[in-house]
């Protein structure tokens, strides 16, 4: 497929729009499991290819490849605008992958399997919408619209303590975000008294003249919806108990996709609209990205969960990501970006594996569990790669990432970077002590030897199916990330420069 | 005009207050009832007042509204009230609190 | 009084004499069908009013006849239809006399219909009475319930005194002005100076209780949620939203009117408005009972409507009025969920009733879920847009506090918003028997429920058209 | 020669685990050892042929492009230069030579292919530490056999003390990773390159006050990997693996990658003359602390453990006196011989029937002398007996400090002579417990597979004749490994010198040996005293870490869980939701239900409102 005729195609609304369509068919078809999970599958596995095609068929290009720009609603001035430049399509296809994963984990969903798939898809659909939209209100629909699907998903399918889970997640992210909405509109109306235009658009909002003192207060709002989503200690509590209450399919979404919305926003919203306050906040970050590195290491170490040892180390790493941010350089944010997408794939397949696991032993707690290479090697192997790749083994996939934030890092903040590589020993504790839980010792208490059900099955062909690619993605990005970093490079030396858009 | 507007006015106000206090302080609902009529003739003596002030005759085409509509209020109340004392032997509003938090 | 004012108002007209006609028809046939003939009616009447264009631009210096005020006759006749709709399963299973019943709703239309196209004084006066009347008898028309009868001696009670409040308010303003009318009442009352001047603000608070007390602003707002609790769920569902929003629809000129008068009242407006949002917010928030949460919650929400009106001007009352709609839409489809789910023996509204009637009953769950969502604010329903315009209004009017109050408030909201959603979808299902709605409702519910998306999608006509409205 | 040839030296390995990993447990019992054998010892073999491009300077080859963003360029590159080259023969030599010795060692194992693929990648990654071109590479196979160790120490994971010893392994040298991460982190800010050739040559460059932390840095990443002072509480604990990994991994290869990193970046090691001394007494203070530890153990391997450490001590020493050459022979000798006791004890013990404790052992020499010999030759070389490759390789390293003639190498050579004599002593201490005197142990001998022993020989010719490879001038030799390497000849002393210091050595390894005689040629059971629990606990380094680090962490960990998270935080949160819902029920308490009272909120409210009128008014 060439550019040309990529173009001609709405592309971007088609792959946006998809998944809601699945969601809708989903709920035409409610009584139909079989029909509900083959469209799901379907949906992904459309947007899917679309998404590789782009990534095959568009050049790498610094500036937007692909744009959709419509009215929307002239009175507010709000416009349906829609843009792809390389970050976003990374991101894109990162979600279009996991989402077919998070389909594949749920395939013998049995509790309302047909909203569960339909709110899986229209979380896919306000995942995308997030990661293309351009006008700041269509972005804050899309953002929100992600919320309301992942309330449902860990308060309706989630575990023990899940409606408590789920409103903190949903409390914590909406808090946020509506102190990003003040400061949407104020930036809106302040550009509109500045220029006589009204308008959302992202590159009209840019040119806006602030005082250090107003940016900074907006600046202040945006920061605070996209930490608490990244999330940023000391913002992060919900995570681990959305994290560990959600279904499988829910925390692969959160983990490998809606703690990268956060990320997304900084780099696209809150960076490049306010570029002196973020300049002054980057300390700040770097402080705060440290402690979490630190902190949720700490805390992963001494949880019996298997879960909230996973959930936690989601907040050092992004803690990672956030400290090359900081650091503001080609290098670290190239790294950022990567670790970014290498962690949705690591953690997405830990959480895969954790499911798996928690369905033949029907639990997550490391006292219990044990010696799981002698009853389900194939299991146990997978379960290895990916903790490795999550402890930042060289050549798996997370390294990569990790290494060019700190070398990024050291150029800026020396110490911190230094420090920061020592959150990588903590990393090792709490990765290898879930290793030993899991894999390692004898059988658990959960089976004693000669139990029958003990007797476990090692995975079947949809686990295969879902672990290799997933497995064959840990290396490949581990050993050739430059499939990663060639299309980031263009809009990362953009965004650095300031400009952020072409 | 031989009565001075303002003294209606004072008048008026008393009248209201009075009303006022009587729907404030009563416990009987026919009492607050009544309370509340002689706040609408309150009103109603304004009214004409102001008319005769402003040599219109609309204020005085509110008073009969006024009184129009106070008949059916208190028609609407009475049958309340019977109703209610029908139902709890009383017409005291503090037994009618069933409905509160 | 000419035949063309008579035409001009045929909407009004048509809904008076219908419920006439209904009334003393159904004396001799009584029949719970009359209801669909109430329905028949209004909907005759907001056609009337969308398709009819009358000759004179004000009755008998009275109401307006204007395209604004004919907007909302549609908006209450439509409401009012609605309402009759939702009731005929309601009525029937709680064996209501259809004809009264119709009657007194097409009255209330009426009034609401009256009330927002008011232009003067007296017509705001009598608009508002004529739908407070037949309140009161709606609000305890289930006889056999103990509860709907306090509930309608509180609304009786509270609604006289306030009426003696409003009319002791408008008298003064008159006094101190010499005009019912619109503009010339305030230019009146501009020009005079001195202890006139002080008679005509104080009629104002006089007033302003009034109107509290109508659209339950607090401190005025303690009887709300005991006569939501108290009436039936269709009555309720008409309370929230016609007698509120009529208020507010003929507040809108008024203020417009108002003109410089507005400074002397700022500050209360603001307090009444930033009250409002806290206190109805806090009481919300431990609310175990459905009716009387969305009650606590329409204190909020009125909250934010008199920040639109604060505002004023064109982006103000834009904001005002698509706020107005779209609470009025959501909190129709919620209540219109509850009258759906009531049975013979009872209605629904502790939210243990509700639990796991989510999987029982999907299409109407959704709709609450949609509805109570929407109330909050969620994107993509049309509540989203409603708040957004409210809080860019209130920024860009200079209001940051109200808008910081707002914004604080909607996120406290999603507490006791989400917590009937929780109970819905999250609980463990109750074995209890189904709740079998009617035909009718579910059109309604759909209607609801498509207007709260697809305004919520795509609001730009609804905008544009309020904005073509107002002046 | 094609240089590309030299890639396949590491893809072999690779391809060998790898295969092994994904298909080994459909593959055929032989297929699985004779797979990872094969790829071994071609690797071998093509080190051979590959052997001229080491010369004139090294081979430089790039696979591909690993990392690359604005600045750095990481590369799967590699260098083969003279230094790579002889350490990658070593390696693929012994490790053949260990592959096929762990055919029959692990010939009845349910895990074969676990092993062998974990054994290969050990090998890949080990190559990539020896020939990377960079210094990210060179970190991809430093962790690369951090993680294949720890996967081998704990292969038998279904005793817990086994996986909790490879896990203890893999973090105590990430600690020391750590240090090496920085550095290179730091490297990278300096100097804008990874590139190993590009640092040594730019090394000058540096601001001088920079590369005594840079050296220590990079000294703490080789302390980690080679279990030294401070980081080498793991190496004991190790032992838990198969003997084969110990014999590779904890004897030969890996541990000796602290030395050889050092030996990479002399050039830029060199310019620090505090870093250089710390070097030196790391390796002397570690050389004499093991060899005090060894003195006490009980366990056959965790002798050796401790001697491996000593020795790894010597070569630290070597490279802090600035003699790479000396270090890089004694490692090669050391891997040969250390080898050939690790592969011989894993012998003995499947002839002690699986026992580990020498004090259980006992006149082995009758049941298996061709091994009593074999084994013999390994504890004179390690011991250091005249004209052994071990005699050879520790004089080198002991006559380079002593010619410094400073005050500090007086003292390290001092130490280093001591300890040899404690070498001298521990070493037959193992000999006489295991072999002489009678069986005092209780259960009966393994099948021992020929390929136990037939791999063996090799090894002692080679310990035994490794001191040629570096023979001084004095005895006649001609510094081969030196100039190989490219590096200056040891200095030459005078002649009555050479032969007192010589004369010395002799000395203490006879005074070494004499009371190891005398004490263990006849078996006597020892009591048990304080001081000989404080050695064999390796002077209770562990107890130390237990209370000073892990405690702390633990502590922290859970403060922070849940003095932090859940009542800080938490706390926090839920304490405004609470606060809210509180006052909430205030408000919800004025709904009385009397309408009195509502009508009440009328009239304050219009009371308010006209006294704010009145004020407003009235100002």
């Amino acid at each position: 497929m060439t550019f040309v005729s990529l173009t001609e195609l709405p592309i971007l609304s088609l792959i946006l729009w998809l998944p809601l369509a699945g969601t809708l068919l989903c709920l035409l078809f409610r009584h139909s499991n079989f029909a509900c999970r083959w469209l799901a599958l379907l949906t992904t596995g459309a947007v899917l290819v679309l998404a590789i095609c782009l990534f095959v068929g568009l050049p790498t290009a610094p500036g937007w490849l692909i744009r959709e720009d419509y009215a929307w609603i002239p009175t507010f001035g709000i416009r349906y605008s829609l843009a792809l430049d390389g970050i976003s399509l990374l991101l894109v296809s990162l979600t279009a992958v996991l989402q077919v994963a998070a389909v594949l984990i749920s395939w013998k969903q049995k509790e309302h399997p047909a909203l569960f798939y339909a709110l899986v898809l229209l979380l896919e659909t306000g995942i995308i919408g997030v990661f293309l939209a351009t006008d700041l209100i269509l972005f804050y629909l899309f953002w929100e619209l992600m919320l309301i699907p992942m309330l449902f998903l860990i308060g309706v399918w989630g575990h023990g303590n899940r409606v408590y889970a789920a409103l903190k997640f949903f409390f914590f992210t909406l808090a946020g975000s509506l102190c990003m909405l003040l400061a949407i509109i104020t930036l809106y109306l302040i550009h509109g008294e500045q220029s006589g235009i009204y308008s959302f658009a992202l590159e009209s909002l840019m040119q806006t003249q602030l005082s250090p003192g107003i940016e900074m207060l907006l600046y202040g709002g945006f920061l605070l919806a996209f930490v608490v989503k990244v999330p940023l200690f000391p913002f992060h509590t919900w995570l681990p108990d959305a994290h560990t209450e959600a279904p499988a399919a829910g925390s692969v979404d959160l983990a490998g996709l809606l703690l990268k919305t956060g990320i997304y926003g900084l780099i696209r919203f809150a960076f490049p609209l306010f570029p002196h306050a973020a300049q002054q906040s980057l300390p700040l970050l770097a402080v705060l990205a440290l402690i979490g590195i630190f902190y949720a290491a700490w805390i992963a170490y001494v949880q019996t969960d298997v879960k909230r040892v996973v959930a936690y180390s989601s907040v050092a790493h992004m803690g990672f990501v956030i400290l090359g941010l900081a650091a503001w350089n080609q290098l670290a944010w190239e790294g950022a970006l990567l670790l970014m997408v290498n962690h949705g794939v690591t953690t997405g397949g830990l959480f895969i594996l954790i499911a798996m696991l928690q369905d033949r032993t029907g639990s997550r707690d490391l006292r219990a569990l044990g010696g799981m290479w002698k009853t389900l090697p194939f299991f146990s192997a997978f379960f290895l790669l990916f903790c490795l790749a999550s402890l930042g083994l060289p050549g798996l996939s997370n390294f990569a990432g990790e290494i060019l934030v700190l070398l990024g890092a050291f150029g800026r903040w020396p110490v911190f970077a230094a420090l920061a590589a020592a959150g990588v020993i903590f990393s090792a504790a709490y990765m290898l002590r879930v290793v030993q839980g899991v894999l390692w010792g004898p059988l658990g208490q959960l089976c004693k030897i000669g139990d029958k059900d003990c007797l476990h099955e090692d995975l079947d062909r949809r686990e295969w199916l879902l672990l290799i690619p997933l497995a064959l993605l840990v290396v490949w990005l581990g050993i050739y990330p430059t499939t990663i970093l060639e299309p980031l490079r263009g809009p990362i030396s953009l965004l650095l420069q300031g400009g952020g858009l072409p | 005009m031989i009565v001075p507007f303002h003294h209606l006015l004072v008048l008026a106000t008393l009248l209201f207050l009075l009303g006022l206090m009587a729907v404030l302080v009563r416990r009987n609902l026919i009492m607050i009832l009544i309370g509340v009529e002689i706040m609408l003739n309150a009103a109603g003596l304004v009214l004409v007042g102001a008319s005769a002030l402003w040599q219109q005759i609309d204020g005085q085409v509110l008073v009969i509204f006024l009184m129009a509509l106070t008949s059916a209020e208190v028609s609407i109340s009475l049958a309340m009230v019977v109703y209610l004392n029908r139902r709890k032997k009383t017409v005291d509003v503090r037994a009618f609190d069933e409905l509160r938090g | 009084m000419s035949l063309l004012e008579l035409q001009a108002l045929l909407p009004q007209i048509i809904l008076a004499l219908g419920a006439t006609a209904i009334l003393m028809l159904g004396a001799w046939y009584p029949s719970r069908k009359w209801i669909l003939a109430g329905v028949g009616i209004a909907l005759v009447a907001a056609l009337c009013a969308g398709f009819v264009s009358p000759a004179v631009a004000e009755v008998a210096g009275l109401y307006s006849t204007g395209r604004y005020a004919c907007f909302f006759v549609i908006v209450w006749s439509l409401l009012g239809a609605f309402s009759l709709l939702l009731s005929l399963r309601y009525a029937e299973i709680h064996d209501l006399p259809g004809s009264e019943y119709s009657s007194l709703v097409l009255f209330a239309a009426c009034g609401m219909g009256l009330l927002s196209a008011a232009t003067s004084l007296i017509g705001l006066f009598l608009g508002l009475e004529a739908f407070t009347l037949v309140f009161y008898v709606l609000i305890a028309f289930k006889r056999e319930d103990p509860r709907g009868a306090e509930a309608g001696l509180k609304y009786l009670v509270m609604g006289a005194v306030a009426t003696g409040f409003l009319a002791f308010g408008i008298s003064l303003i008159y006094a101190a002005s010499g005009s019912f009318h619109l503009p010339e009442a305030f230019v009146g009352l501009q020009q005079t100076a001195g202890g006139m001047r002080t008679i005509g603000l104080v009629g104002w608070a006089l007033i302003l209780v009034a109107i509290g007390f109508k659209v339950s602003l607090a401190p005025f707002h303690l009887w709300t949620p005991d006569v939501y609790q108290g009436a039936p769920a269709p009555v309720t569902a008409l309370l929230a939203t016609g007698s509120k929003g009529a208020v507010f629809a003929a507040l809108v000129p008024l203020f417009t009117a108002l003109g410089p008068l507005k400074a002397d009242l700022e500050v209360i407006l603001w307090v009444l408005a930033a009250l409002s949002m806290l206190v109805g917010t806090l009481a919300a928030l431990p609310q175990r009972n459905l009716k009387r949460m969305l009650a606590y919650s329409s204190v909020v929400h009125m909250g934010y409507l008199l920040t639109g009106l604060l505002v004023g001007g064109r982006v103000g009352n834009r904001a005002l009025l698509f706020y107005l709609l779209a609470y009025s839409i959501a909190t129709l489809g919620a209540f219109g969920v509850l009258s759906s789910f009531s049975r013979v023996d009872d209605e629904p509204q502790e939210y243990t009733d509700f639990r796991g009637l989510g999987y029982l009953h999907p299409r109407r769950s959704s709709v609450l879920a949609a509805c109570l969502l929407s109330l909050a604010g969620i994107p993509p329903l049309v509540g989203f847009f409603a708040k957004f315009g409210i809080f860019s209004a209130a920024l860009k009017g200079g209001y940051p506090g109200l808008a910081l109050i707002g914004i604080l408030t909607a996120l406290a909201s999603l507490y006791y918003y989400l917590s009937p959603i929780v109970v819905l979808f999250m609980q463990q299902r109750d074995a209890r028997q189904l709740r079998r709605g009617g035909r009718h409702e579910y059109i309604v519910l759909a209607c609801c429920f498509a207007a709260i998306l697809l305004l919520g999608i795509y609001p730009a006509p609804l905008l544009d058209l309020l904005g073509s409205l107002l002046p | 020669m094609d240089s590309r040839l030299l890639l396949l030296l590491i893809i072999l390995p690779l391809t060998g685990g790898v295969l092994n990993a994904c298909f080994g447990c459909r593959l055929p019992r032989q297929m699985r050892a004779l797979l990872a054998i094969s790829s071994v010892l071609a690797s071998f073999v093509l080190t051979l042929i590959c052997w001229p491009l080491a010369a004139d300077g090294g081979t430089q080859v790039t696979l591909f492009t690993w990392l690359k963003s604005s600045g750095l360029q990481a590369d799967i590159g590699l260098f083969f230069d003279p230094l790579a080259a002889s350490m990658t023969l070593m390696v693929t030599g012994v490790a053949s030579l260990i592959h096929i010795y762990a055919a029959g060692y692990m010939e009845y194992e349910e895990d074969q292919a676990r092993f062998f693929a974990l054994l290969n990648l050990f090998v890949f990654a080990m190559l990539c530490i020896l020939l990377a071109d960079n210094l990210l590479l060179l970190f991809l196979g430093w962790e690369g056999v951090g993680f294949c160790s720890y996967g081998l120490i704990g292969f038998w994971y279904q005793k817990k003390e086994n996986a909790l010893a490879g896990r203890k392994a893999f973090i105590v040298t990430r600690i020391g990773d750590l240090f090496f991460t920085i550095a290179l982190l730091w490297l990278f800010a300096l100097l804008g390159t990874v590139n190993i050739a590009e640092i040594n040559l730019r090394a000058t460059e540096l601001d001088p006050l920079l590369i005594t932390p840079l050296v220590l840095l990079l000294l703490g990443g080789a302390c980690g990997k080679s279990a030294q002072l401070p980081l080498m509480t793991w190496l004991p604990d190790a032992m838990a693996g198969p003997t084969p990994v110990s014999a590779l991994i904890h004897a030969a290869t890996m541990v000796t990658a602290g030395v050889y990193l050092l030996c990479r970046l002399f050039p830029l090691v060199s310019l620090s003359s505090v870093g250089m001394a710390t070097i030196a007494c790391i390796g002397a203070a570690t050389a004499l602390y093991a060899a005090s530890c060894a003195l006490e153990q009980r366990e056959i391997k965790r002798v050796l453990a401790y001697s491996t450490m000593s020795q790894i001590g010597y070569m630290f020493m070597a490279v802090g006196v600035g003699s790479v050459a000396a270090a890089i022979n004694h490692l090669l000798v050391h891997a040969f011989f250390k080898a050939l006791l690790f592969m011989g004890a894993g012998a003995l013990i499947h002839l002690a029937g699986g026992e580990n404790d020498i004090f259980k052992m006992g006149g082995l020499k009758q049941k298996n002398p061709f091994l009593f010999w074999l084994f013999l030759i390994g504890i004179l070389c390690l011991a250091g007996a005249p004209l052994t490759g071990g005699f050879f390789s520790k004089d080198a390293i002991l006559l380079t400090a002593f010619s410094r003639g400073d005050g500090l190498s007086a003292i390290l050579w001092g130490v280093g002579v001591f300890t040899a004599g404690l070498t001298s002593f521990y070493s037959f201490r193992l000999l006489y417990l295991v072999f002489f005197g009678d069986y005092r142990g209780d259960k009966s001998a393994h099948h021992l597979s020929p390929l136990l022993i037939w791999t063996l020989p090799l090894l002692a010719l080679l310990g035994l004749f490794g001191g040629l490879i570096n023979l001084p001038h004095f005895y006649g030799g001609s510094e081969m490994l030196s100039h190989w390497l490219g590096v200056a000849p040891a200095l030459e002393l005078p002649l009555p010198t050479e032969i007192g210091l010589l004369a010395l050595m002799t000395l203490f390894f006879v005074a070494g040996w004499l009371p190891a005689h005398l004490f263990y040629r006849k078996y006597q059971p020892e009591a048990e005293t304080p001081w000989r629990r404080f050695l064999l606990q390796g002077w209770r380094f562990d107890a130390l870490y237990e209370r000073v680090i892990l405690q702390p962490y633990r502590f922290v960990a859970n403060f922070c869980w849940i003095g932090g998270d859940k009542a800080l935080i938490d706390g926090v949160i839920e304490g405004i939701g609470r606060t809210l819902l509180h006052w909430g029920g205030y408000f919800r308490q004025l709904a009385t239900g009397q309408v009195s009272f509502y009508l009440q909120g009328f009239a304050w409210g219009l009371l308010l409102m006209l006294g704010w009128l009145l004020l407003k008014a009235v100002t």
